[in-house]
């Protein structure tokens, strides 16, 4: 009992850390890295809540599909970057 | 035996995928096609619900809570009456206004289908989650048709436009969480009941973030920000499709829960769309005065004539007010969708988009500036437009409560319409020698419109007909 | 303390951060993120609260997954239309708006 | 300023909400058994898929039409300047890369016949078969994608056009994508088979039509 709160507790901080420094971070593409990250640990919160299907769609869909989304996007932003 | 009610869901997605299936900038027989039979299905329902009351029907049999319900009455089929006799008339402007292989049109229709078939969806549905569903439909759909095939200020006008609806919708998805936290269901019939005066806070807070979510989407000052770049930057058949429906989508959403399950709840608050409506008709009307930009013209016109929806939440009490602004989204859809489409025409053209560039176009457009006028009739509130029965019974439940500074507030707003209509009016009657060579338009443009803004002037005839109808909804 | 009302309390904290993002953040890539961590936020009050007495709920799982599909299509929406912006005026960012 | 109010507020909209969220007393009505109850009715065993395509499964035909209307979007908006330097990667790689798509192929199956007994179905199914195809891509097998021809138009809308025609057969009977008893497990697999086809498709193409059309234009 203890053990899972305390695993739960743990989870949620490293959530709120990762969703906090990927809204922060000036560098975007380590923005979409703790994005992906983000993902993840959200799969095992899914897991934690007894939602095996929400964690099998969010590792493929939420962290998977939109992290690649993000990255390609990266790589077409940054290949003529202009400050405005 | 057809149900209206389901086919006016199915027939749009089903024309819509088919619009996809031919191809781009196939499908403009399919769509008109489509909406004609859905003007007909509109009709049938409103028959329907006239003779025998609200209609529901239980998604797959299951019924509320489990499964989800449809449930049409007086006010959902006003409002698909209005959607259909909106998008047919545009569907036709729409094609003759498109030029062929464009790369603006080569999904239009498609998209087109689906955002029929969200609002559809949306004025039908009876369940909240499912409403969000529709609700994205409806925004994802508009922002794909303010964006398409455009430039850079109409991609950053979509990109604007797209997430204020996100954040709009995002704030209406936690409400419907912490609903079903709550409650444990989503459904609007089994929640009335449950829903009482003396909820926990957390449906109070529910409430507060569905209403600033959908106020958000409905483009209520001070929430407008998005909506003069996004519907003055669209081609003209989709501006004219986002004003008139598409934020009273988000409108209809609100006098539904608000008289719905919310009831119980909204009792102290109706004051504050009131005032913000208010300073809707006013910011917005002033803004429309001094815009150099025809375009930008008629879009912050939307954001004036869009207060005067929120102007009746304090006077609920009394059927009129309902009928007002229902009344009243009604004629300023008609009006509106009018008056973009002969602004369209004016800037096709004359080739620019400037009040100041149309001197002297009345006397190579007639029928075009007379439908400006007579859209901008109802948009006054001038007898006999639907736009003046709005008003009189706006100003009516008004006066019966002793609010007499709402009942100003109506006339003021009648006045400042006033102002930016015969801006444009004076400029293209004036007798001077026209500055730019007008180009020929297809008389379809020009009929279509007319057609439109001649309806919401007529109406205000037929409104008795229209107010039996809502009637006979609104008891369960 | 149940893992429902853990998680729950989490999203309300991810809603909050993702919306004062939405209205805050210019780089618009980094808007999308906050936009995924309100509707993260959301999915996790949805289902966490349905589930704060220990038993699984299937329907806000369902309407999660459902959620999440939205969610994918309006970020990948939203990446056209910025790429899109990217290749017509090389900005990230939008305009500040002038109330004209 | 307004950075300074706008976090104050979120934080005390936060701060107000969690109060409110540790006094809320148990909801009046628990689906969960009603879902338990009509289960055996259902077509399926899963819970999770019985909500998705059976008894929400309106919901669901709405939201595949989401996912179709955003891919249609992407190729509304996309623009067509960049030349697509196809990515060229070792032989090694693409070998790797064919093995593992192939493996992932046979997940989405195994992930599709599952869905009616365990957690799994059409969603999940549908987003491995995207990510075998978006690896083969970053693998240089698979060119990223311009305009649709016909046949790839057909696979998009498949999935959505057999819901449809599910549903609109079914009215025959009255109501809508109401199951006959006997027929709704099989009717349940085979929009399930043609939604995993199009889910695919769609997230695949929503990564594949966006790279191919701006991606690598320096």
């Amino acid at each position: 009992m203890t053990i899972s709160l305390a695993f739960d507790l743990l989870l949620a901080a490293a959530l709120l850390w990762s969703a906090w420094r990927a809204l922060v971070n000036q560098d975007t593409f380590r923005s979409v890295i703790l994005f992906i990250v983000f993902g993840l640990l959200l799969t095992l919160a899914w897991a934690r809540l007894a939602a095996p299907d929400i964690a099998l769609a969010e590792a493929a869909i939420g962290a998977g599909l939109t992290g690649a989304l993000l990255l390609d996007a990266i790589g077409a932003l940054r290949g003529k970057d202009r400050q405005p | 035996m057809i149900d209206p009610l389901i086919w006016l869901i199915l027939l749009p997605l089903a024309w819509a995928t088919l619009a996809f299936l031919l191809g781009p900038g196939r499908g403009a027989r399919t769509a008109i096609a489509g909406l004609s039979l859905q003007l007909w299905l509109a009709f049938d329902l409103a028959m329907k619900i006239g003779a025998g009351g609200p209609a529901l029907h239980a998604v797959g049999g299951w019924g509320a809570p489990l499964g989800i319900d449809l449930a049409a009455d007086g006010l959902s089929a006003v409002m698909l009456l209005l959607a259909q006799s909106v998008a047919l008339p545009l569907a036709l402007y729409a094609r003759a206004y498109f030029a062929p292989d464009k790369t603006e049109t080569r999904y239009f229709w498609p998209l087109i289908g689906f955002l029929l078939a969200g609002l559809n969806a949306l004025f039908l549905s009876a369940d909240l989650f499912n409403l969000y569903v529709t609700l994205e439909l409806v925004g994802l759909a508009a922002v794909g048709l303010v964006a398409a095939g455009g430039g850079a200020a109409q991609v950053a006008a979509a990109l604007r436009y797209l997430f204020a609806a996100l954040l709009g919708s995002s704030m209406y998805l936690l409400g419907v969480a912490l609903i079903y936290g709550a409650y444990g269901t989503v459904s609007l019939v089994t929640l009335e009941p449950l829903l009482t005066a003396d909820a926990p806070r957390i449906v109070w807070m529910a409430g507060g973030l569905m209403l600033a979510g959908l106020l958000l989407k409905t483009a209520l000052f001070p929430f407008h920000y998005w909506l003069p770049p996004a519907h003055a930057s669209a081609p003209a058949p989709v501006s004219a499709l986002l004003s008139a429906l598409v934020v009273k989508a988000s409108f209809y959403l609100i006098l539904r829960l608000w008289l719905g399950p919310f009831a119980p709840l909204v009792g102290a608050l109706a004051w504050l769309p009131m005032l913000l409506g208010a300073g809707a008709i006013f910011w917005g009307s002033w803004q429309a005065i001094r815009t150099p930009h025809l375009k930008m013209l008629v879009a912050w016109s939307t954001v004036a004539q869009l207060g005067y929806l929120f102007l009746i939440f304090p006077l609920l009490a009394t059927t009129g007010a309902l009928q007002a602004g229902v009344m009243q989204a009604v004629a300023h859809g008609l009006a509106k969708a009018a008056m973009f489409m002969a602004a369209g025409v004016l800037i096709k053209a004359t080739g620019q988009d400037m009040v100041a560039g149309l001197a002297g176009v009345a006397q190579r457009l007639p029928l075009t500036l007379f439908s400006f006028g007579l859209a901008g009739v109802t948009l006054m509130g001038l007898p006999p437009s639907a736009g003046f029965l709005a008003k009189w019974l706006l100003i009516e439940a008004a006066l019966a409560q002793g609010y007499w500074f709402i009942a100003l507030v109506a006339l003021a707003g009648g006045l400042l319409a006033a102002g930016y209509v015969f801006r444009v009016l004076r400029q293209a009657f004036l007798l001077a020698p026209v500055a730019y060579a007008i180009a020929a338009v297809p008389r379809t443009l020009e009929w279509t419109a007319f057609a439109l803004a001649t309806a919401s002037v007529l109406l205000g005839l037929r409104g008795v007909e229209l107010m039996a109808l809502l009637a006979a909804g609104s008891a369960p | 303390m149940s893992s429902g009302l853990i998680f729950a309390i989490t999203g309300v904290v991810l809603f909050a951060m993702g919306s004062a993002g939405m209205l805050l953040v210019a780089h618009l890539l980094r808007r999308i993120l906050a936009f995924n961590l309100m509707g993260s936020g959301a999915f996790l009050i949805l289902v966490g609260l349905a589930q704060r007495g220990g038993t699984p709920d299937p329907v806000p799982q369902a309407m999660v997954l459902t959620g999440i599909v939205v969610a994918v299509a309006a970020t990948a929406l939203a990446l056209a239309l910025l790429r899109k912006l990217h290749t017509l005026n090389g900005r990230t960012e939008l305009p500040r708006v002038e109330d004209d | 300023m307004k950075t300074a109010a706008i976090v104050i507020g979120a934080a005390a909209f936060a701060a107000t909400m969690i109060a409110a969220l540790l006094d809320l007393p148990p909801s009046a009505i628990h689906l969960p058994r009603l879902v338990d109850a009509n289960l055996p009715v259902s077509g399926v065993t899963h819970p999770v898929t019985a909500v998705l395509l059976n008894f929400r499964g309106y919901d669901t035909m709405l939201e595949i039409g989401v996912l179709l209307l955003a891919l249609l979007i992407v190729l509304a908006v996309g623009t067509h300047d960049g030349a697509d330097a196809a990515p060229t990667a070792d032989p090694m790689l693409q070998t790797f890369a064919r093995l593992a798509a192939s493996l992932m192929a046979l997940v989405a199956v195994y992930l599709l016949w599952a869905g009616a007994r365990q957690p799994g179905g059409a969603f999940q199914a549908g987003a491995v078969l995207a990510a075998a195809a978006v690896l083969l891509h970053l693998a240089g097998v698979l060119p990223a994608w311009r305009e649709p021809g016909a046949l790839l138009r057909s696979g998009l809308a498949a999935g959505f056009l057999v819901f449809l025609f599910v549903a609109m057969a079914l009215l025959s009977q009255g109501t809508l994508l109401q199951y006959p008893h006997a027929a709704a497990g099989s009717l349940i697999l085979l929009i399930e088979f043609a939604l995993t086809i199009s889910l695919g498709l769609i997230l695949a193409g929503l990564f594949l039509f966006l790279s191919g059309g701006q991606g690598s234009d320096s």
